[in-house]
């Protein structure tokens, strides 16, 4: 890595984990004091990322705009790292009119074809559509790649199979990248899954499997950077496992009672975020430097979620629009 | 119910937990496994306290593998346990569809009666909470339209154990759908009127018949799950404008009971259709049809209020327009009555 | 067609492959994928030719990994190519709906219009040549039923390449059902009305448009696929009767043309609608309450024909009991007649 | 083995080749000159098993009646092997009234509870129930097992990594076998399995891996022997990948365009059902003793499909019947 990349992938991990926390605070209004998920000005569920960002800005930094990133239900962190219109985004999640998909989607559904980005709430649904993004880049001579995340928990899923088996079948140009946060929803990687660690799974498929044992932007970098170099360089898919943590319930409201007494306070005290921070003023970063990335970052996501809040409620009829495309979209 | 027995107000959560405890007590074969089931107690309640009852034996979190754990009770059904499995939204039947309608539902077909398939499928339907449009949908059609499958769906805690109770029982393979509205779970909001008195003792609810709620002369409404609720509350609306309205809570689409509308139509002669799913091929369509082509004489063309054609949309805004509601059914009798 | 056209007589199996071949000449961005598509020619005849003319990077044969595939021709179609995929038999979409209904139908609506899906899964109905319960299934309505998805059907060889054009080239999923009992496959038998005259040259039929093959007074018969064929014959049978029967061939179920029905049937007074799918929840039901939600007044109560709600039953001796066939079509118009 | 348990594998192997050949036979009937699937008396898919006898008789010489066999769309030689009512299924096939299910299912479905043999028509569709099979018997305490039977196409399905998941996470007694006979369809297994040998992926299980070389009923036997053997004893699951071989097309009417020249008459060379006849008697088994045993076969193949043949055709009602049960069954 050279500096530039690491600041950036530092500034993107705390806008990332700002976002999240404007989102969580705006979440919570009108749900107070009983939580009814209906309420407030962002209803339904909400998965928020805390954690995971080194997962996200470590393999993100490899990615050009004309990469294509498919996402889990658990899609901020990704969204941020791979350059999605912040207010648009932001819009989107609050269900408003300029909104990614005008409010149709909410948080679970960002598509944004500017820079190559979608997410899903369906286990296991974007694998193919990242094999397909790269079959469609090497299909046309181009050395353009694809990256799906996934959760630990999506690879049991038979999704994740029959797409590792065919991108390897196609040598597609395509990264696979396991967020291991340990759990989906209530059960643990240990009690769902036969291996210890998934990306030995990639044998099954030819393919190397590379597992990433610190939660460490670093790290995450350093394996993706080869994963990336080989797809881009005509080598085929690889599948790479990143040891990481979630901070937060798997979603919001979520009482956490599945977890063992004190395992939250633990992974508190190894957040990455200060951790990174701490490496890079060791490192003789200037203090001054960092403080001035991290309020431009928060500065952006306030932005943003002012935006969201000012901008427009769908009319009730926006609602039958866009359940086709009407023309070629340009 | 008897009037000595003794009941409490239940929510429909705790009413299919309390249906799933008695019978794991009663039938050692009956076994619970699916998603966050077990240590969790299910994601919408419903089979909370079963693992500290039961043990992780009977209460089994399972993988993210619908296809793998579905296949894998109809084997176990085969075999002669029980199994109730879970899924979690009705949503991602897209993924594990297969061992349920070709597997399960062909079981008795293919094997001439010799094998039967006693298997609950729990999934959870509906929006109306902000969940967007993979984790909203209904698909009453969807599962009512394949043959071999009973297809039951609760309005209230009474029928919902009843129902349950009967499910588990059945030697066939039931979809027993729970419409998140209805749960009863403070954070998806509770419709009161779900909330019932339930006996403590075991009784079951007959798949395959629907109930009449309220007797009524100038209109037949037809609901199922949360659209009952809907019926209800406007039935009340025009009531006062001198409507009076016969009100069908389906409970089963499959085997859709449709004497129980005929009948009632034959007597009053108009009809409005409820339900949540999206409309076309869907099940207010099906009760239409099933009164057109016997041939009853209406008042008035009947009317079907479904969710449109359309991806159930984020924003409440657009959300809540595109929902079928209380307010959409009374308009529906006061045009069917003009 | 315009009169100057060269057209020769073709089976709906050389119909699809024309289409497809001359479209992936004209469009580069058009493949297709599935398996056994490409040494083999496909299954079902559709795709012969195509390797040999375009190569092993345009037509490819996929491992039996349905989900892998259409949620690739997913990726490839929001990447902007135009992927035709193949489900080779519909009973098999129990193991990949989810990529078709759930990503594919949504694309357009969860990215608010940006993101297209250009796609076109085709895939063989139909039954009635022994090949029993997980082979012989429609399933037009369980397709029909969910939103962002478009669902033709060609009825004759004429259709299937207009169709076939007109799919690749919708920005917008479009699942193409043929049937294999008129795909003019030697081996599995021919219906000879499915082959029909085809221009050399390149045209589109519009989807969501129904067509009247023949006017009629009496009665009106609604139809798809091979049950267009069942309402010509009967319509033939009763025609020496004196009965004046209008037929409608659907050819898009979704969207469905209601207008075109609707209007027949205001002149008719008389319905009888023909399908081959499970009967509940179906599409005859569909086109049922159609009519009678529009509130037209009929002459004789609807009658629908399709499927009864049951297994395909392997044994000739019961499939073609249970099919719907011709005889049974001019039974029912005589009974709407009487 | 011992050497009445070789005899048994050899005749079973006649007995399902006599079979296939009877059935060809009759399928063939009425579809001269020109082939009509719905022709004749057995309409509909044909899938012959010749030349993988071995995998069948090879497994479950090893098996009990209690034991649960789940097979595939090409099921023949399995239920035989398995000890299906041979005049029951064959009137199955031929769609009569005392066929196994009536004449409702046909030759993919099979199901014969009283030796717990099912099949089914759907890829992959078997291995679920099977792990079914197996935690049943595990959780009321019996020591039989269950074995489901696969193509090495299957191999790809997403049944097949969730169910093998499962069964190693439950530590079910449970075999999964692959017939290996190169082709799913006209596809080749090279184009389109990202390994050689699907046996390497039991790794991604956690499970045993093995595979046979050789389309041998010893090897087979050796084999299943270790895996059986490790099920009953609470061992958990293992993965068996058989190299074998399909001497018939994929279905009755199958062109085989796709296969290279002369591969189908260099694996006739290699039919092993003469091989394992030779084996036998260079150890000395008397020609006689394996006549008889042969004689005995053919004989029972002949009365079934005579006694099918004169079984009457279900009533057009009977299609009505059990499309639910009604009681529990005894
Ligand atoms: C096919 C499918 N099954 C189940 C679910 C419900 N569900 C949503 S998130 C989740 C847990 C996912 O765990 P993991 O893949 O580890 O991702 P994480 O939530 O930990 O980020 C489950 C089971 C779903 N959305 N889709
Ligand atoms: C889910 C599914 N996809 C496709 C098919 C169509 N099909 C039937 S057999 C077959 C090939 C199977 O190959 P393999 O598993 O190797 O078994 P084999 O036919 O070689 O015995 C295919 C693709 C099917 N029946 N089910
Ligand atoms: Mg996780
Ligand atoms: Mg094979």
């Amino acid at each position: 890595t050279n500096q530039p990349q690491r600041l950036e992938m530092y500034a993107n991990m705390v806008k990332s984990r700002a976002f999240e926390a404007a989102i969580k605070a705006a979440y919570l209004e009108g749900k107070q004091p009983l939580f009814n998920m209906a309420k407030g000005p962002i209803p339904g569920e909400m998965h928020l990322s805390d954690g995971q960002e080194p997962c996200a800005v470590g393999v993100c930094a490899h990615l050009r705009v004309d990469d294509a990133v498919t996402a889990t239900h658990r899609p901020h962190h990704i969204a941020i790292a791979k350059g999605v219109d912040l207010k648009a985004m932001a819009a989107e999640i609050f269900g408003r009119t300029s909104g990614l998909a005008g409010g149709r989607g909410g948080h679970m559904h960002l598509l944004d074809p500017a820079v190559n980005f979608s997410c899903s709430g369906i286990i296991g649904e974007g694998l193919g559509p990242a094999v397909g993004a790269a079959m469609a880049a090497k299909l046309r001579g181009k050395d353009s790649i694809a990256v799906a995340f996934l959760g630990e928990g999506a690879a049991n899923q038979g999704a994740f199979h029959e797409s590792l088996n065919l991108a390897a079948v196609w040598r597609a140009p395509v990264v696979f990248v396991i967020e291991d946060n340990r759990y989906g929803i209530s059960v643990s990687k240990a009690d769902c899954t036969a291996v210890a660690r998934n990306s030995d799974r990639a044998a099954a498929y030819g393919m190397p499997g590379i597992f990433v044992e610190h939660n460490d932007p670093d790290a995450v970098f350093e394996a993706a950077g080869e994963a990336v170099a080989l797809a881009r360089s005509g080598g085929g898919p690889t599948l790479i496992e990143i040891e990481t943590m979630r901070l937060e319930g798997h979603f919001m409201g979520d009482a956490q009672a599945y977890r063992p007494k004190g395992e939250i306070d633990a992974l508190m005290a190894k957040d990455p975020i200060p951790e990174y921070r701490n490496r890079l003023e060791n490192e003789g970063v200037d203090t001054v430097e960092l403080a001035a990335l991290e309020a431009a970052a928060r500065q952006q996501v306030n932005d943003a979620i002012t935006y969201a809040r000012a901008d427009a409620e769908p009319a009730a009829d926006d609602a039958y629009a866009h359940v086709f495309v009407e023309r070629a979209p340009t | 119910m008897t009037q000595t027995t003794a009941t409490r107000k239940l929510t429909i959560a705790k009413a299919m937990a309390e249906a799933l405890s008695q019978e794991m007590a009663r039938d050692s074969d009956v076994l619970v496994m699916g998603e966050d089931i077990a240590k969790l107690g299910g994601v919408f309640g419903n089979t909370a306290g079963l693992l500290d009852q039961f043990g992780a034996e009977r209460v089994r979190d399972t993988p993210i593998s619908e296809t793998g754990f579905i296949g894998t009770a109809v084997g176990m059904a085969a075999a002669g346990l029980r199994p109730v499995v879970e899924l979690m939204f009705v949503d991602f039947f897209g993924v594990c569809m297969d061992p349920i309608y070709n597997l399960a539902a062909k079981q008795s077909y293919f094997s001439g009666g010799k094998v039967s398939c006693p298997m609950v499928l729990m999934t959870s339907v509906g929006g109306g909470y902000g969940d967007a449009g993979q984790h909203s949908q209904c698909l009453y059609a969807t599962f009512g339209h394949l043959p071999g499958l009973k297809v039951v769906i609760p309005s209230n805690a009474y029928d919902a154990k009843g129902l349950m109770l009967a499910a588990i029982r059945d030697e066939n393979p039931v979809i027993y759908m729970y419409h998140k509205a209805l749960q009863g779970m403070g954070w998806l909001g509770t419709e009161p009127g779900s909330i019932a008195a339930v006996p403590k003792e075991d009784y079951e609810i007959p798949i395959g018949k629907a109930a009449v709620l309220q007797d009524g002369t100038d209109i037949t409404l037809v609901g199922l799950g949360v659209s009952v609720h809907h019926c209800l509350k406007a039935a009340k609306a025009v009531a006062g404008e001198g409507v009076s309205a016969e009100i069908i809570d389906l409970r089963t689409i499959a085997p859709l009971d449709r004497e129980t509308v005929l009948q009632s139509v034959r007597k009053t002669g108009r009809l409005v259709a409820v339900d949540d799913d999206y409309l076309s091929y869907g099940v207010s369509g099906e009760i239409v049809a099933s009164v057109a082509e016997a041939g009853i004489a209406l008042a008035a063309p009947p009317i079907r209020i479904s969710h449109p054609d359309i991806p159930i949309p984020f924003a409440p805004s657009m959300e809540h327009a595109v929902l079928p509601d209380a307010e959409k059914v009374a308009a529906a009798i006061r045009r069917a009555l003009a």
